[in-house]
């Protein structure tokens, strides 16, 4: 029932209920546009001067079209109350348990994307906007910070576990950009000088999604910027891996920082 | 505020240069907006279309315009980033606030409403004559930002801040001046209609029979009255911001590729969003609502029959302007917005969709019974009903937070709002230019002209937006230099921007037609009396040109604006200014 | 509108304004000298304001005897002045946390 | 200028009872509130936004305020009287009450400046943080309105009032469109003084 909009296949748990509720908006949509069209075009034929040289003026004598107002006017009332605030409220207000959820920072730059990871440890380092180091640390990890000793950061590359919640917490370094996953069914806009959360929980791994789509290896999922945000908005692309829990705690593995290797390296993986 | 000595005598002796240029008769300022609006609207078009070169084919050179203008902006004829941004907020701005707005306030308000209502002039003559050329000052600077250094404006024509204030600052700057005149502009604009509609009403026109384009002209001056000065101070705000490095909109703590921005801090980039789309919403209802006034006058007058349901259509039209005060945040659902405001702006967003399906149901059902002539005005006010029910219905899917997620920002957004202006407004406006053309000049634009207009127009702009919609729910975002093309979701949508752009080449080809129409039949058009459209409004009882002062004798009005085909009269058609006309009839209500 | 007769009535009532106005001043100078919590002395002194304001515009600038259309107007200004003052501000209150 | 007389410059029409400026003036104070709406309403989130506001007393000197809001309520009351004046066909009192409310413009301005050359002087700009940003941008704001409003009244009280001879009725509108625009500034100032200084 959905796929009449060609929206992308959905991969995250909550997605399924936006796509429906879009769905349904469209299909009412569709009703009222050809309902009315056609009595529109009847109109056209029937009252044209051709056929119709004397009008009438009363016009049309039924009173019906207000019950047509009062449907729709109760569609979108139960569209509103019964899917749209409710859906939204799951999105804000249910959050999962932190300690349930994969928790990362998103930092958003012109025109890249900081992944910053808590690492075992489950706590952020500290960061600061003095030690931001555009080549060397942009997001301004205090190495000072004993938190920040086990923290994995990428860039453009977010890696996460299928089926686990992902807690997000994004913001920006300079201007507004929107944090977009398609597949996902999420979108937030990154305000400098705020922290906002979003979570969602991937249902379908990278792997599984090549194979649905028949896209092949190269097939990724995409983070993209939704807001206009300077001249390489239209390149601000990065990419979300969906592991199996297995491979994500390699991942995490592989990817924690070495104790002796200089900072520089491991911003670059 | 306003004088009014009159040298009844110097009358006859006006030069070229007071008639024509700093004119304060109404109909000259009228007409001086709408060639203005036109011209504007031409260049926004321009800029549109080579923006569109870029999307339909990135990175490769434009042939001969490109190498025209220059290194700074296409090099080789390959257009930069940052030259596609200025385009894209430019058309953005110049289409609503140098085209739309004043074609449609400026220029048929100007004509229309003074003679619609029986008046002489407007209620401040010389004050309207301020607000064209302020209106003039505020559209040439923005248009002369292009040569500041840096370019024009980049940040969108919502200018938000942070990136509104780290983009090169001259070409900013100059919106934000431009903005302050042309709310200026809009402002006194805005008190003259209202003083003018209230005051200057010929006996007998009470409110209820005001025709509908006069309501819409009311309502949409109190939204520019009420909702504009809050962008002012915005604009004030970031003028400050820009100039004497304040921070309004800058938070604390920004770094700006790799160094600490040198500002105090403590601002909110927020407000910027809440104060522009506070005017902005509104704004776009300033653009729809005199688009309803022209197709509710065509649709009588080419039906011969009343407005079905013209209460219906005034309480709704005051509705809808009241309640568009109250959803501006709609636009901001992804900022982060908690459950309570966005069930708030949800709802307040559905309620006013329910006016809008009122004065839609109105006028189509207004069709019933008719005797429809299908000339010009009527095939531009007809296309304009469905039209505008792709743009209103498609915006009910954005109006839901939840379905918002995934549409905002992308083409979707574009294809619902221009399936409003585009098609929509811009269809309406063409159909007024037909409609009082006549009124105007005497004669009569030609009709084989105006259809070879129409059709290619309307199957072109449906070509335009109807893919984009199909874009923007594959997702493909909006303000992307190469039309989206490095994105993998966006590959099963990405040849229609081919598609688009040719559509969009194609219309600007139609829109020959009109051009020449235009002024052909400023020479060679049909010679018309008073009255070509057998139509029922007090303008149809001034000469064709109207002189200054407007009417031969004053009017008065003994009945409803749309006594069509009355029962028992001897014409299809009784005015409102003429006694004899028919029995006197109530208006017609719903 | 008002015409001679009555006009010495107005005069009279504008010397009472005027009092009234240099005491609430006093008033809120003094206040402001009295280290109130935050919210009370935000409170008071909107308070104040207001009532000095609604004399201004009530006597000064005559709108107790205005006609209805210019007082509709203002009414409706009036609710747009809430909207987006409390707006902007609510929204502010209600940001998605955690 | 041309046959065109527009009708209701000076007399009431009759079924609205309001003559066209007067209506006019209403509708350009009621756009003025909104105008200051935002910025009060910038104010609001500012403030609350902010880690730390200061009081307003830390920057701004709260003797100078008061006396400019004594001065300014004394200019309103001045302004309402010289329209009585002329109400009482009392012209040489207009001058003197119109005169003095012009005096009290000046002596606003006069302050105005005073303090802000002491703000200035102690490197305290609108850069400076964002209280100080508001408080220019209001105060400024509003130190426009009062400039215009006096430049008025001062054309009034000069060659705008040879119009008492040609046209008393028509030069009473106009003393009585100047004064609501002038006793608006003054309602404005009421709500900046204790936003501004006091909180
Ligand atoms: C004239 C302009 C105009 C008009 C009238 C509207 C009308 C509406 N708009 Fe639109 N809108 C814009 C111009 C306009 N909009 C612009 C310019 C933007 C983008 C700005 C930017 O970001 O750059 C925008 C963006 C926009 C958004 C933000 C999207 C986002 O950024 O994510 C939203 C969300 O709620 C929205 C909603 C609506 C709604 C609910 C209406 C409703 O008022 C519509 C009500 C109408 C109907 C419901 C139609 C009724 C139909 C019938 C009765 C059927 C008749 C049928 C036949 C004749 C066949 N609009
Ligand atoms: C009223 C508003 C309006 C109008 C009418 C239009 C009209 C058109 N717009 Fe525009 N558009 C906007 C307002 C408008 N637009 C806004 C606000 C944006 C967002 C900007 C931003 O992102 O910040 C936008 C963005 C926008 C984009 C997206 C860019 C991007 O996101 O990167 C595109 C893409 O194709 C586009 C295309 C078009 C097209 C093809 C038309 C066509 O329909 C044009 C049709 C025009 C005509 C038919 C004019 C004809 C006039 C004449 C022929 C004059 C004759 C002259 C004389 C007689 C003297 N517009
Ligand atoms: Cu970042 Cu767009
Ligand atoms: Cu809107």
């Amino acid at each position: 029932m959905n796929e009449f909009l060609g929206l992308p296949q959905v991969a995250s748990a909550h997605g399924g209920a936006l796509d429906s509720l879009n769905s349904l908006v469209h299909w009412m949509m569709f009703i009222i546009f050809i309902g009315w069209g056609l009595l529109f075009l009847y109109m056209l034929f029937r009252f044209s001067a051709k056929r119709n040289p004397k009008a009438d003026y009363h016009g049309l004598k039924s009173r019906a079209s207000t019950y047509g107002e009062v449907a729709v006017a109760l569609v979108e009332a139960i569209l509103l109350i019964g899917f749209s605030i409710p859906l939204w409220s799951d999105r804000v207000d249910d959050f999962p348990d932190p300690s349930a959820a994969v928790q990362v920072r998103v930092v958003a730059e012109q025109f890249a994307w900081n992944m910053h990871y808590p690492g075992p440890d489950g706590t952020f380092g500290r960061t600061a906007v003095d030690l931001v180091d555009a080549e060397t640390n942009p997001l301004g990890l205090d190495s000072e910070d004993p938190a920040a000793a086990d923290d994995i950061t990428t860039i453009n590359q977010l890696h996460l576990p299928v089926d686990k919640p992902a807690l997000i917490y994004v913001s920006s370094k300079d201007v507004i950009h929107s944090f977009t996953l398609n597949r996902m069914r999420v979108k937030q806009d990154t305000i400098p000088g705020l922290e906002t959360p979003v979570w969602f929980t991937p249902t379908v791994t990278t792997a599984e999604m090549a194979e649905l789509e028949g896209a092949g290896d190269d097939f990724s999922y995409e983070i993209s910027c939704s807001q206009l945000c300077g001249l390489g908005h239209y390149r601000m692309r990065g990419f979300l891996k969906i592991h199996t829990q297995e491979d994500f705690d390699t991942w995490l593995v592989e990817n924690a920082p070495s104790e002796d290797a200089g900072d520089e390296d491991d911003f670059w993986n | 505020m306003e004088e009014t000595h009159h040298d009844d005598h110097h009358h006859e002796e006006l030069g070229f240069w007071r008639k024509y240029v700093f004119s304060v008769d109404h109909k000259v300022i009228g007409i001086q907006y709408a060639i203005t609006g036109l011209v504007f609207l031409f260049f926004g078009f321009c800029l549109m279309m080579l923006m569109r070169w870029q999307i339909a084919y990135p990175g490769r050179a434009l042939p001969i315009i490109g190498g025209l203008l220059g290194d700074t902006r296409m090099p080789g004829g390959v257009m930069l980033p940052e030259f596609y941004n200025q385009l894209g907020a430019m058309h953005g701005t110049i289409m609503v606030f140098l085209g739309v707005v004043p074609l449609g306030v400026g220029g048929f308000g100007n004509f229309v409403v003074p003679l619609q209502i029986g008046a002489p002039d407007m209620a401040f003559p010389r004050l309207n004559m301020a607000s064209y050329w302020s209106f003039l000052v505020g559209g040439v600077i923005m248009c002369l930002s292009f040569f500041a250094p840096g370019g024009a404006a980049q940040a969108g024509w919502t200018s938000y801040p942070p990136l509104s204030e780290i983009t090169p600052v001259a070409g900013q700057v100059m919106w934000l001046v431009g903005m302050v005149f042309l709310i200026t502009s809009s402002l006194l604009g805005s008190v003259n209609f209202i003083v003018t509609i209230i005051q200057l009403r010929a006996k007998g026109l009470s409110f209820m029979r005001l025709p509908f384009f006069v309501w819409a002209q009311f309502v949409t001056s109190f939204l520019l009255l009420l909702a504009f000065p809050p962008l002012e101070a915005a604009g004030f705000m970031q003028l400050m911001d820009r100039l004497l490095d304040t921070s309004f909109f800058l938070p604390s703590g920004l770094v700006v590729s790799g160094e600490v921005l040198a500002v105090s801090g403590g601002g909110s980039p927020i407000l910027w969003q809440h104060l522009f789309w506070f005017l902005a919403h509104p704004e776009v209802y300033v653009l729809i609502l005199p688009a309803l006034g022209i197709v509710a006058e065509i649709v009588a007058n080419n039906t011969r029959k009343p407005l079905w349901g013209y209460k219906s259509l005034v309480y709704s039209v005051i509705f809808l302007g009241f309640m568009s005060f109250v959803v501006w945040a709609h636009h901001m659902f992804i900022t982060g917005m908690g459950t309570v405001m966005s069930a708030f702006f949800q709802t307040t967003t559905m309620i006013i969709s329910i006016p809008s399906v009122v004065i839609l149901t109105v006028l189509i059902l207004s069709l019933w019974g008719g005797s429809i002539r299908f000339n010009t005005p009527m095939l531009f006010a007809l296309a304009f009903l469905p039209m505008f029910a792709i743009g209103g219905l498609t915006g009910l899917p954005l109006g839901f937070s939840s379905t918002d997620i995934h549409l905002h920002d992308t083409y979707y957004v574009i294809g619902h709002f221009h399936y409003v202006v585009a098609p929509g407004t811009i269809f309406a406006l063409f159909a007024g230019i037909y409609y009082w053309y006549p009124k105007a000049t005497g004669r009569k634009m030609n009709e084989t002209l105006g259809k070879l207009h129409f059709w290619p127009s309307f199957i072109c702009m449906n070509l335009i937006f109807f893919p984009m919609l199909m874009q923007g729910l594959a997702g493909l975002n909006r303000r992307m230099y190469d039309g989206g093309e490095i994105y993998a979701h966006a590959q099963p949508v990405i040849h229609l921007n081919e598609v688009i752009s040719i559509a969009a080449w194609v219309m600007a080809l139609a829109q020959i037609f009109f051009i020449v129409n235009f002024f052909l039949s400023l020479k060679t058009g049909e010679k018309i009396g008073e009255n070509p459209w057998r139509a029922t409004t007090l303008e149809w009882a001034a000469p064709s040109p109207p002189p200054h002062g407007n009417f031969l004798t004053e009017p008065v009005v003994y009945r409803g604006p749309y006594e069509y085909s009355v029962p028992g009269a001897s014409e299809d058609f009784s005015p409102q200014f003429d006694e004899a006309a028919a029995p006197n009839s109530e208006p017609v209500t719903a | 509108m008002s015409h001679e007769q009555d006009i010495d009535k107005h005069v009279r009532t504008y010397i009472k304004v005027f009092g009234a106005l240099l005491v609430l001043t006093v008033v809120t100078v003094a206040v402001s000298y009295l280290h109130l919590s935050t919210g009370a002395a935000i409170a008071l002194a909107l308070v104040v304001a207001t009532v000095k304001g609604s004399l201004v515009a009530c006597y000064f600038m005559h709108l107790l005897d205005e006609r209805k259309l210019i007082l509709s107007v203002l009414l409706l200004t009036v609710l747009f002045f809430f909207f987006v003052l409390i707006g902007p501000w609510a929204t502010e209150l209600n940001p998605i946390v955690l | 200028m041309s046959a065109t007389e527009i009708p209701y410059t000076v007399e009431a029409r009759p079924d609205t009872g309001l003559n066209n400026v007067k209506i006019g003036i209403w509708l350009f104070l009621a756009s003025e509130v909104m105008l200051f709406g935002a910025l009060f309403a910038s104010y609001i989130m500012l403030r609350v936004g902010a880690a730390e506001w200061p009081h307003g007393s830390h920057y701004l000197s709260v003797p100078w305020a008061t006396l400019n809001t004594v001065v300014l309520i004394s200019s309103s009351v001045s302004m309402v009287m010289a329209w009585a004046s002329l109400i009482r066909k009392d012209f040489g009192k207009y001058r003197l009450y119109m005169g003095l409310t012009i005096l009290a413009a000046f002596g606003f301005l006069g302050i105005k400046f005073i303090e802000y050359s002491s703000k200035f002087a102690h490197g305290y700009l609108p850069e400076t943080n964002t209280f100080l940003a508001i408080y220019f941008t209001l105060t400024g704001l509003h130190g426009l309105h009062v400039i215009g409003g006096m430049l008025y009244n001062l054309y009034l009280w000069g060659p705008g009032a040879k119009m008492w001879k040609t046209n008393p009725q028509q030069f009473i509108n106009r003393v009585e469109v100047s004064g609501l625009f002038w006793h608006f500034v003054d309602l404005v100032w009421i709500f900046l003084f204790p936003i501004l200084y006091l909180l």
